[in-house]
Parts: structure tokens; sequence; C-alpha cells
């Protein structure tokens, strides 16, 4: 069985029909192991300078060049996917989980928590997201920890509005009534009932949300306020060379193309489980 | 005299399984015939391919002949169709909400019929719809004619639809169970309406429908669908009177009569077929009391009973005139 | 039965209204969705409820399960009062009740099969326990007509009619004394709806059931229930044996309704009109008389003052004052009898 | 018309938002660890400086007391002085936000021409070449940080080409358009990638309503049933979500000012938060959550004069 035919035996099996769905996870498996794996498949120490190495175009000893201290790129691209890993999913997973229960919660309570937390999710959505972001960092002080707490404290709007309006229109349906003529207990609806059927897009929502969170640590990252340099995150990469830009492209261009492609893995995902699930955020 | 003779229809979707098969209707100027059937029928799909207007992907006319007035409107080519639409042939639906743009006012919707196929001026198009909202029952059209759609109600709106695919002049309405979704009353005073059109402007209508009352009441001429196919063509008084074919039978003992009847009320046992699993041979087989073992492997056709005027039935066991006694004796 | 002296049921001039915001947030207004409705259903009877869109008659089913607030008046449930009720008396309420819905596809939660959907009654309700689960739960689906491996199935993969059997069956598991069915027949195809009827009438003759059957189909009304009451913007205009209402109504709307059922009668011409315009909006309710504005019979005295109170005439009930001049004896408006007079 | 006074009255809804803005400001600076008056007047303040801080704020009175000061100084015009320039915040700002209200115009401007002909291709030629070519561009789009983008433009306009120049605004209007260009296209293009998939989206599912089949049944034209019912119709929730997404475009002049050293806001407020000058920040947030506040009032009161529908 040559390679050809065991990777479309794979497909054929193990990867979803829809092809921006196999796309989205083909993408975001690679950098997954790439961020696993990095230790050993980067070919050189992302931080350790060389002088006798500096701002080298790309070549075969550094097939994405190397920087002004000497560092290879593509290792620190490679070790940079792990920080930007990690920004997504932390930094989704905390809105994710507050926005959901909150929204559901208020959605289905109704009355006067309701109306209260509507308007404090006004409130917060009246503030540019980024401007926000800012300026909860300038306040608890530039780094990564400060940028996870900005983000849950912002992010969590967007779910709550969405899962909230899923419970509303849900809350309507006659299987919520029968339910309740059934004698269920308000847990068990709201747990059992509602949220399962307001969780797919919610979840599909989450996905294209990390595309937003990404963009927002590498900028706030770009800016000096979240991850400090040396350590290899795309968007530090990114600020680092462009004093270099018209000497050396490679050291900016890498970095912002790996941002672009693992956005791409979390939008093609996103779109193509919004398909799947029929569920458009 | 013929406006619309339709021979052996048959609509297939991307798997070939034929959702319309062999339908053979025909309509006359002035009159109104009623197509019956359940959900799944086949009944909207083939009115549509009158109009070729298939919903969905994948779905097509792969047989049979459209004759408006004598010439083949599968032949014609997208512009010729366009002008087929709404002029020759117009369409109301059961869902006036849906079917009405709901940010633009209902006069607009009536003018522009008559701007695109007449070449109206701005105001005379708004006359004629003031007009026509009147020749369709609405109280103060002058007023009205500036109103959204949500301002009417649900029977105000199926007039209004109405009024707007009247605009086209068309010779034949397709009505596509246009008093199902409205109470009873109402649907009372639409059915009127329609009457009324078909009276003054010589409307050939086709009033598709589930409903066996509606039909008894407004059609002339009544054609049942069962699973793509047709079974039973006739007139109202033949069909309804003495239903040839088990399917009419059942579905107008099914409904209750208004006097009400007492105990277990007839059935039709088991439930319509759904497209992938048609039956073979006569496709209501399954459900039939009648059914013999030709019924499950040879599919009837439309046999006219010789002792009528076009009174045809597709089943092997139809009752004729002539045995006729015996159905109604139960 | 413990409480046998009580009727099932009793509901006491209840009124269920809601806010409508009246375009300034502060100019709150209400909706009388029910006014002042009164009625009673006794142990193993159909009582059915009719009247046309925005009549309040599933405002009323939902608000006799305790599903709707309401703003005045009080249900009864085997003597026990349940608006204003107890904990206890709302969870006996639920024991013994249950309601089957029209949106055949909507009643159930999509993400449960049919099974785990009547198995989750049994188990909160604690009617069955551990593997007694599943074998309750085929012997309900075989009751209603369904097969037991549909247990595994989702609503989405069923047909109407299957959806309403599952719907039924997750109503019986509760082994209720009363069921609201909501136009439960009316989204489903004429054949279906003739097996969904019997069905009923099996079960409320095997189960003692008393149902109350919200319909706006009189055709099916007459041959399902005992007696029958008639709505008409929130209020009950007519109560009565299901004969009496059918072959002598008193309230020209009732008699309207009766004439307006279509019939399989190639030779019955389409009834003349026979209400002037539609129903209004329940937001805008006309005053004196509601009913006034469409009715042929109507009096100039009918515009004014509050709304004709029901009156009794032993198990005849109406609303409407054109009998009022010759109150011992009552012509029936049958057919327009009135334009004979 | 019943639904126009929703004019009068929408504006008085925003109360409620307008005194949570207010209040998180005010609770955002007084959460900063330390002295507050030293905090505001940075490190090399005088004690006399404080004291005046100290009475102006009312900085040893209960909190309440401190907002309700914080409030008549804002409507006094009093937003403090900045530490770093030595000006007033109020002034600073004045003097700071032309180009940022340009960048923002021309940015939506560059992106609805983007997005209006690529939505339209895309949706009318819905499953063909050009839809998923358009798709996947947008797809791309979504995805591209505007730091780096904005280098790559520069690398390629400005450097390779030498079109436009590297950074900075220019003193007369015809140079200040050649400098905006670029950071208006930067934030355009992301921009339009969002609004070229909303935008298909909509169109789409307005041509799935039964009305697009009756318009059909009376024999209009495809062409005249897209510009005549489907476009007008899916505009409606695409200023809405142009409004939504001022927010995310205001966030992103923050970037682009920073990288083309535009001397707007956003870069007054990067530079404000790395030399901690609270004043500022506090300053430019709020001009920024007002200005989001009046665009989503603009688009509300946009909806409700394009879909009569809408009431309050």
């Amino acid at each position: 069985m040559t390679a050809i035919q065991g990777f479309a035996a794979f497909r054929r099996r193990v990867l979803p029909r829809e092809s921006t769905l196999t796309a989205g996870i083909v993408i975001l498996s690679a950098w997954l192991l790439v961020a696993l794996f990095c230790p050993w498949l980067a070919p050189y120490d992302p931080i350790a300078q060389d002088p006798s190495a500096t701002l080298l175009p790309p070549n075969p000893a550094h097939p994405f060049g190397s920087d002004n201290f000497g560092r290879d790129i593509l290792s620190r691209v490679m070790w940079g996917a792990r920080i930007d890993l990690q920004i997504c999913l932390i930094g989704v997973a905390f809105p994710f989980l507050l926005g959901t229960v909150i929204g559901a919660v208020s959605g289905y309570v109704g009355g006067v928590v309701d109306t209260l937390l509507m308007r404090l999710i006004d409130i917060v959505l009246a503030f540019p997201f980024l401007v926000l972001m800012l300026a909860i960092i300038a306040i608890l002080g530039p780094g990564l920890g400060s940028f996870y707490i900005a983000m849950a404290m912002v992010g969590w709007v967007s779910y709550a509005r969405l899962v909230r309006s899923q419970v509303l229109t849900l809350k309507h349906r006659d299987f919520v009534l029968a339910a309740r003529s059934l004698g269920y207990s308000h847990g068990r609806i709201l747990f059992f009932h509602l949220l399962p059927n307001a969780l797919t897009s919610s979840l599909v929502f989450a996905m294209s949300d990390c595309v937003l969170v990404l963009l927002s640590g590498a900028s706030v990252s770009y800016l000096g306020l979240g991850v400090q340099p040396p350590v290899a995150e795309w968007g530090v990469m990114v600020a680092e060379g462009q004093s270099f830009i018209t000497t050396a492209w490679w050291i900016t261009t890498f970095p912002g193309l790996a941002i672009v492609v693992l956005a791409m893995g979390f939008s093609f995902l996103a779109d193509g489980l919004g398909d799947k699930w029929g569920a458009r955020p | 005299m013929t406006l619309l003779q339709v021979s052996n229809l048959t609509i297939e979707d991307r798997l070939g399984t034929a959702l319309v098969d062999g339908v053979t209707l025909s309509v006359d100027r002035g009159e109104i015939l009623g197509l019956v059937g359940e959900s799944g029928s086949g009944k909207t799909l083939a009115c549509r391919a009158m109009m070729r207007l298939l919903p969905g992907d994948g779905l097509a006319i792969r047989g049979g002949e459209i004759r408006l007035n004598g010439a083949d409107v599968l032949a014609y080519d997208d512009k010729r169709m366009m002008a087929v639409r709404g002029r020759e042939i117009g369409m109301i639906f059961q869902n006036p909400a849906s079917h009405l743009n709901p940010v633009m006012t209902i006069g607009k919707q009536i003018a522009e019929g008559r701007r695109w196929h007449f070449g109206a001026s701005r105001r005379e198009a708004r006359q004629q719809a003031i007009e026509l909202l009147r020749q369709v029952g609405i109280p103060d059209p002058a007023r009205r004619v500036d109103n959204y759609p949500h301002e009417f109600s649900g029977g105000m709106r199926q007039r209004a639809m109405i009024a707007v695919a009247l605009a086209c002049e068309p010779k034949l309405l397709i009505a596509d169970e246009p008093t199902t979704a409205l109470d009873v009353t109402v649907q009372m005073q639409v059915l009127h309406l329609l009457r009324d059109l078909r009276d003054r402007l010589g409307l050939a209508v086709i009033l598709i429908t589930h409903d066996l009352g509606v039909v008894a009441q407004t059609c002339d001429r009544i054609a049942v669908m069962y699973a793509g196919r047709l079974c039973e063509t006739g007139g109202k008084r033949q069909v309804l009177g003495a239903p040839r074919h088990p399917y009419t039978r059942g579905l107008i003992e099914c409904q209750p009569s208004s006097d009400g009847g007492v105990g277990r009320m007839v059935t039709i046992q088991g439930q319509p077929p759904l497209a992938q699993r048609f039956p073979a041979g006569c496709r209501f087989h399954p459900r039939c009391g009648r059914a013999t073992t030709e019924c499950t492997s040879i599919q009837p056709e439309m046999r006219v009973d010789p002792g009528t005027d076009n009174h045809a039935a597709a089943c092997h066991h139809a009752v004729s005139v002539t045995n006729r006694g015996m159905v109604h004796g139960q | 039965m413990a409480n046998s002296t009580y009727p099932l049921l009793e509901v006491e001039n209840l009124s269920v209204a809601f806010p409508v915001s009246g375009g300034f947030g502060f100019g709150r207004r209400f909706v009388h969705a029910v006014n002042e409705v009164s009625l009673c259903i006794q142990a193993g009877e159909t009582l059915g409820l009719v009247g046309e869109s925005g009549s309040g008659k599933s405002t009323l089913g939902r608000a006799i399960l305790h599903l709707e607030r309401a703003s005045s008046g009080s249900v009864r449930f085997e003597g026990r009062a349940i608006t204003g009720g107890l904990p206890s008396d709302i969870a006996a309420l639920r024991a013994q009740t249950a309601m089957i819905f029209q949106d055949l596809f909507s009643s159930l939660n999509p993400r449960q099969t049919i099974g785990e959907g009547i198995a989750e009654v049994l188990r909160v309700h604690g009617k069955a326990q551990g593997a007694a689960i599943t074998a309750r739960v085929g012997e309900l689906l075989t009751l209603v007509g369904l097969d037991p491996e549909h247990a595994t199935r989702r609503p989405q993969a069923l047909s109407g009619g299957q959806c309403q059997r599952a719907g039924i069956a997750r109503a019986l598991a509760i082994e209720p004394r009363l069921i609201v069915a909501d136009e439960c027949v009316a989204a489903l195809d004429v054949s279906i709806q003739a097996q969904i009827i019997n069905l009923l009438m099996d079960l409320r003759e095997r189960m003692g059931l008393a149902i109350l059957f919200i319909a706006h189909d009189l055709a099916v009304v007459r041959r399902l229930c005992d007696r029958v009451a008639v709505m008409y913007l929130g209020r009950i205009v007519e109560m009565g044996p299901t004969h009496t209402i059918f072959d002598q109504p008193l309230h020209p709307y009732t008699s309207a309704l009766v004439a307006a059922i279509p019939e399989i009668d190639p030779d019955r011409p389409l009834p003349a009109d026979l209400l002037r315009g539609e129903p209004p909006s329940p937001v805008s309710v006309p005053a004196g008389c509601p009913f006034h504005p469409r009715c042929l019979h109507a009096l100039p005295a009918c515009g004014h003052g509050p709304a004709p109170e029901l009156r009794h005439r032993a198990d005849h009930a109406f609303a409407c004052v054109l009998h009022d001049r010759s109150s011992d004896s009552i012509h029936p408006l049958t057919k327009g009898a009135l334009q004979h007079e | 018309m019943h639904r126009f006074r929703f004019v009068l009255w929408r504006p008085i809804q925003l109360l409620p938002v307008l005194f949570g803005i207010s209040v998180l400001v005010f609770v955002m600076v007084r959460s900063i660890p330390g002295d507050p008056a030293r905090i505001l007047l940075g490190v090399r303040s005088t004690p006399q400086a404080i004291a005046r801080i100290r009475a102006q704020y009312g900085l040893d009175e209960p909190l309440w007391l401190q907002y309700f000061y914080f409030l008549r100084n804002l409507m006094n015009g009093e937003m403090g002085k900045s530490i770093i320039y030595r000006v007033d915040t109020l002034k600073l700002i004045d003097s700071r936000i032309q180009p940022t209200i340009f960048l923002v115009l021309g940015s939506v401007l560059l992106a609805v021409l983007i997005a209006l002909p690529l939505a339209t291709g895309a949706a009318r030629y819905r499953g063909r070449l050009a839809d998923h070519a358009i798709r996947l561009i947008s797809t791309i789009g979504l995805g591209l940080p505007a730091f780096w983008l904005a280098i790559m433009v520069i690398l390629l306009f400005s450097i390779s080409l030498g079109w436009f120049p590297v950074s900075g605004y220019g003193s007369d209007w015809a140079e200040r358009l050649h400098h905006l260009f670029l950071p208006c296209l930067t934030v355009a293009l992301a921009l339009s990638a969002v609004l070229t998939r909303n935008l298909r989206a909509s169109l789409l599912m307005e041509l799935q309503n039964d009305y697009v089949t009756a318009a059909r049944a009376r024999g209009l034209s495809e062409n005249r049933i897209f510009w005549r019912h489907v476009m007008p119709n899916s505009l409606i929730p695409t200023i809405n979500l142009l409004a939504v997404n001022i927010g995310w475009l205001i966030g992103g002049t923050v970037v682009i000012e920073s990288v083309f050293a535009i001397p707007g806001l956003g870069q007054l407020l990067v530079k404000a938060i790395i030399s901690r000058d609270y004043m500022v920040v506090q300053g430019v947030v709020l001009v920024f959550a007002l200005a989001t506040v009046a665009v989503n009032l603009i688009a509300d009161l946009l909806t409700v004069a394009l879909d009569p529908r809408v009431k309050l």
C-alpha cells in the first residue's frame, strides 16, 4: 500500500467528509504536534544566541533564517506554537465557562437578575474590546497572567449573550413546557434539557473566538504588554523583527504567517462544525 | 377549453426517486380544480413544476409535457418562462406572512407586478394597486396601500397576496393551501373570494389542499394524489359521491362529518411512505384493505370508468358505476 | 378515590394577563388572554375547548396546569388549591396531570431518544427502578401503537404521527388522571389524525382519563368530547353538552363556527358570510360584548357596558343578550334561525 | 409615526449604560494599588500637587463622594493633567482625535467598498469557484493580525514600491490622505473579511426566504429580485454588524496607529499605558466608550428607519 493510498484510507475512515472541517482538524493537529514535540523537532534552542549567525536569510541550516541575535527563526516559531496555543485554549476556556453558565441562568431565571445582567453586558460592550483589555492590563501590569484575567473579564460577555438568547428561544419550545408539566426541577430542565441544546452554538462560537483571542494575545504581546521577550511568542517576534524590516524581512514574516495559519485552522474548524451541527452563532 | 394540460409529469430527486410520477392533469378556463393529498404526496411539487420553479437542489423534471394554451412550456428558455410566471400563471401560498417582503409596503409589492409586466408608471401602478386591494375586499384600500405586511391580520394578508398575484393578470392561479393557516370563519371568506374571482374574471384556479371539506364546497373537479402518483380524478360529485379508489374513500371516511358521528373513527392504517421507501407496485397497497398480490408488484394505470364522463382511478380493484351499490352498502 | 366528593378539576374566575410594553416602556398595558373563566371537569370526562386563534384557549390550558401564572381566580385539582398552592399541592398536580402538544417535533427534546425521554419521567416520578424502566418504556410504546425498538430513535428520525404517539406515551408514563391536549391533531395528516383520536378514545376508556381537548376543528371535537366550551377573546361564551352546543347553539358565535365546519358534501354550497371580519387582537378588546363588531345579530345595546355574563339554563351556559326578551322560550340559533323572526 | 418615538426614547435608555461606563472607568483607576494621588501625579509629584489633587478629587472622602467629585470634574471638562505631556488630558485628546476619526471613517468606507462586491459575487455564484475563492480569502482575512499585516503592507507598498510613506501623518490634506491610505487599507482588509462573510450569509438566508419564491412566481428577473428585494433586506443586519464591529475597529486602530506612528488616540493610549499616565488612559478609554455608544445609537436609529417591523 502506497503512502497515498494509506492517506486516502485514513481520510475515509478517520476524517469527516466535510472538507472545511477536515482542513481545520488537519491544521490544528499539525500545530498541536509541533507544540507537543518542539523540544525534539526544533533544530536549535529558541533563545540561544549565536553571534556568528546573525541576520542570516533563509538557508539550508536556518530554513526561516535567523534574527539579530543569531537565533533560529524556525525553532522560535515552533516553540512559539506552545505559547500561542496555550493563549488560545486558556484565553477561551475561562470566558466560555463563565459566560455559558451566567447566560444560561440569566436567560432561564429572567426577571430582575436578567435585566441587571443585560445592563452589565451593555456596559462592557460599550468599551472597544481591545481598549478595555489594555486598560485592565494597564492596571494589573503587563504579562500573560494579566492577559488571561483581562480576557476572562471581557470575553464572557459574548458567550453570555449568545447562550442567553439561545435559552430564551428554547425556553418557549414545547419540550421545555413539557418538562415543566412533567414536574421536573428547574435544575434538571436547565442543565439536562436546555443547556445541551444551547451548547452547540456556544461551542462553535468558542472555536471562532479562538481566532480573536489569538489575535488579541499576539497584539498585546506585540505592544509589549503581554508575553515578555526573550520568550518565543509570535507577536513578540514580529515586534522584534520590525526594526529590521528593510534588511531582514524573514524575522517578521514567518511568525506572522504562523498566526495566520493557526487562525485559519480555528476558522475552518468553526465553520465545519457550524455546518455539521447546523449552528450559526 | 383546456388552458393547461400536464401529461405524464415526472419529477425526480438527485437519487432518482420519482417524487412525482406520471401525473396527468388538465385545467379549463374558469374552472377550479382541487388537488388533494397529504404531506409528501407531491401535490405542491407538481404545481411548482408547472411554473418551472422546483424548490431545492437536485430536483428535476425528468419526463412529461406541460402545455399552456397548447404551447410546450418545458421547451421555453428562461426569458420566455419569466413572461409566463405571474403573467400567465400566478401563485399564492399557505403562509402569506413569509411570502410577502416584510420591509416593502403592500402597495409597492402590488405595483411592482404592474410596472414589471405592463410598464405602468409609478402613479398608475399605485392607483391600480388601490383598485386591486378594493377588489379583494380590503376595507379602506387608499390608506391600507401604504401599510406593511405585518400591519395586516392573517386573512387580510392572504387577500393582499391574492391582490399581488392578480396584479399580473394571470389566466391561472395556483393556490397552495391558501386557507390552512386561517381560522375557519376567515377560511370561508377567502374561499368565497376565490370563487368570486373565478366568476368575475374567468380565472382558472388550482386549489392545492389536504382538506376534502374545502374541496367539496369550492371546486368543480378533483384530483387526488398519493405518494407522488395520481390515484383518482373526476368531477366533484363523482369523486366525493362515489369514490373509486380506496385511498379517496379512506380520506373521505376518516374526516369526521359535521354531525360528528359516534364511536371510533374510520382510519387508514399505517402512514404515508417516505420518498426513499415508496413501495413497489401500487404505492398505496401496504395501507389498503383491498390489496391483492397483483397490487404489490404491478403499478395500476389510470383508467376511466366507461360508464362515466372522465372519472378515472388508478386501482386494480377500482369500483365502477356498475357495482357502485356494493360500495355504498359497505 | 380519596377525594371523590370534589370534581377532578375546578376553575373559578380564572384570569391570565400578560404585560405588553406600550411603546415607551413605562406605559405598561395588559393583554387579558384569559378573562374570568370558570369551568369544571369530572373524572373520566372529556371537555372540548374551542375557539379561533387569539381566543386564549391554549393559555387557559397552560394556566390550568400551573404553567402560566394566573393573575386572579383559582384552580383546584381534587379539591387542592393550585393557584397560590403549596409546593406539595403543585407536586400532587404534576404527579397526576400531563400535557400533549401541537408541535410534533418541538415537544420532544431533540437531544434525547424517545426511550430516554420516557425513562426520565419514570425515574423522576419514581414509577419504576433499574431494569423495570426499560420494560415499562417498551410497554408504554406498545400501548400507544409504537414498536419498543422506537425507544432508541431520536424525534428527528420519526414521522409526525409517531412523534405524537411518543409524546402521548411520555404523558402516560406519569399515569395521569387528567391530560391537557393542546391542538394535538392539528399538525397531522388527515389519515393520521383519525388514528390519534382513536388512540385517545381507547386510552380514555381503558384508564378512565379525563381530557381537556383544545382544538379549532369542531368536527373532531364533536366526535370526541362529552362537553364543549366555546371561547372568544379570553372568555367562555357558551358551554354545555356536546349535542346541545352543536344542535342548539344559543350564542351567534357558536352557531357561526358550527356552520363553518367544512363538510364533504358536494351538494352543500359554500356557506354565506357568517361573521364580519376577523377575530380582533386580544390587545384591544371591544367594549360591551367583545363579539358585537362581528355579530350579525348585534343590537345597539351590545356595544356598551360590561361584557354579558354567562347565564345558565340547566347544564347549558351562554353569554349573549339575544335571548333576554323571551327568557322562558329559547330559540336555538341554528343556521340563521333568528332571521326568521 | 408611532415608531419614531424611538428616536427620543432610545437615548434616554442609554443613560444607565453611560452611568455604568463612568463607574467602570472610575473604579478602574481607583483599583490600582497604591496612593491614588501619587498614581495620578506620577513619580515626580510635589507635596503641594498631591494636596491639590486630594482636594480636587476628594481623595480623603468616602468612595461614593469621590465618584461624585469625579463626575463633577468630568462635567466641567476636567480630566486631570497628563504627567508626561504636562497638559490637560482633554486638550491632549482634542489634539489627537482627528487622525483617529479619519482612520476609522476611511477604513469603514474602504471595507464596505471591498466587501459589497465580494459578498454579492459569492452569494450570486453560490457553490461555484468564485464563491469558494471568496470564502477562502475571507477566512484567511479573519486571521490576519493587524500589526503584522501593516508591516507586510509597508514592506510591499512603501519599501519595495515606494508608493506611500512608511509612517507619520503629514501636515496638509493631500499629504494626510496619502499617509492615511495604507493604515486604512490595513484595517479595511481585516474588517472586510468579517463583513464579506456576514453579508454573504445574510444574502443567502434572504435568498432562501419564501418571498423570493413568490417574487420568482410573479416573473420578476433574478436581477430585480436580488437588487430590489434581497439586497436591501440583507443590509439591515449588516448595518448592525458594522456597528458591533466599530468597537473591534477602534481596538484595531490602537495597534495600527502604533505601527504607522500616527499621532492619534490609539497611539496615545498605548504610550500612556506604558508610561503609567493614568489620567490619559482614563480619558482616552472614556472617549472610546462614548464613541462606541454613539455609533451603536446611530445604527439603532438607522435600523428603525429602514425596517418597519422594528419597534421599541
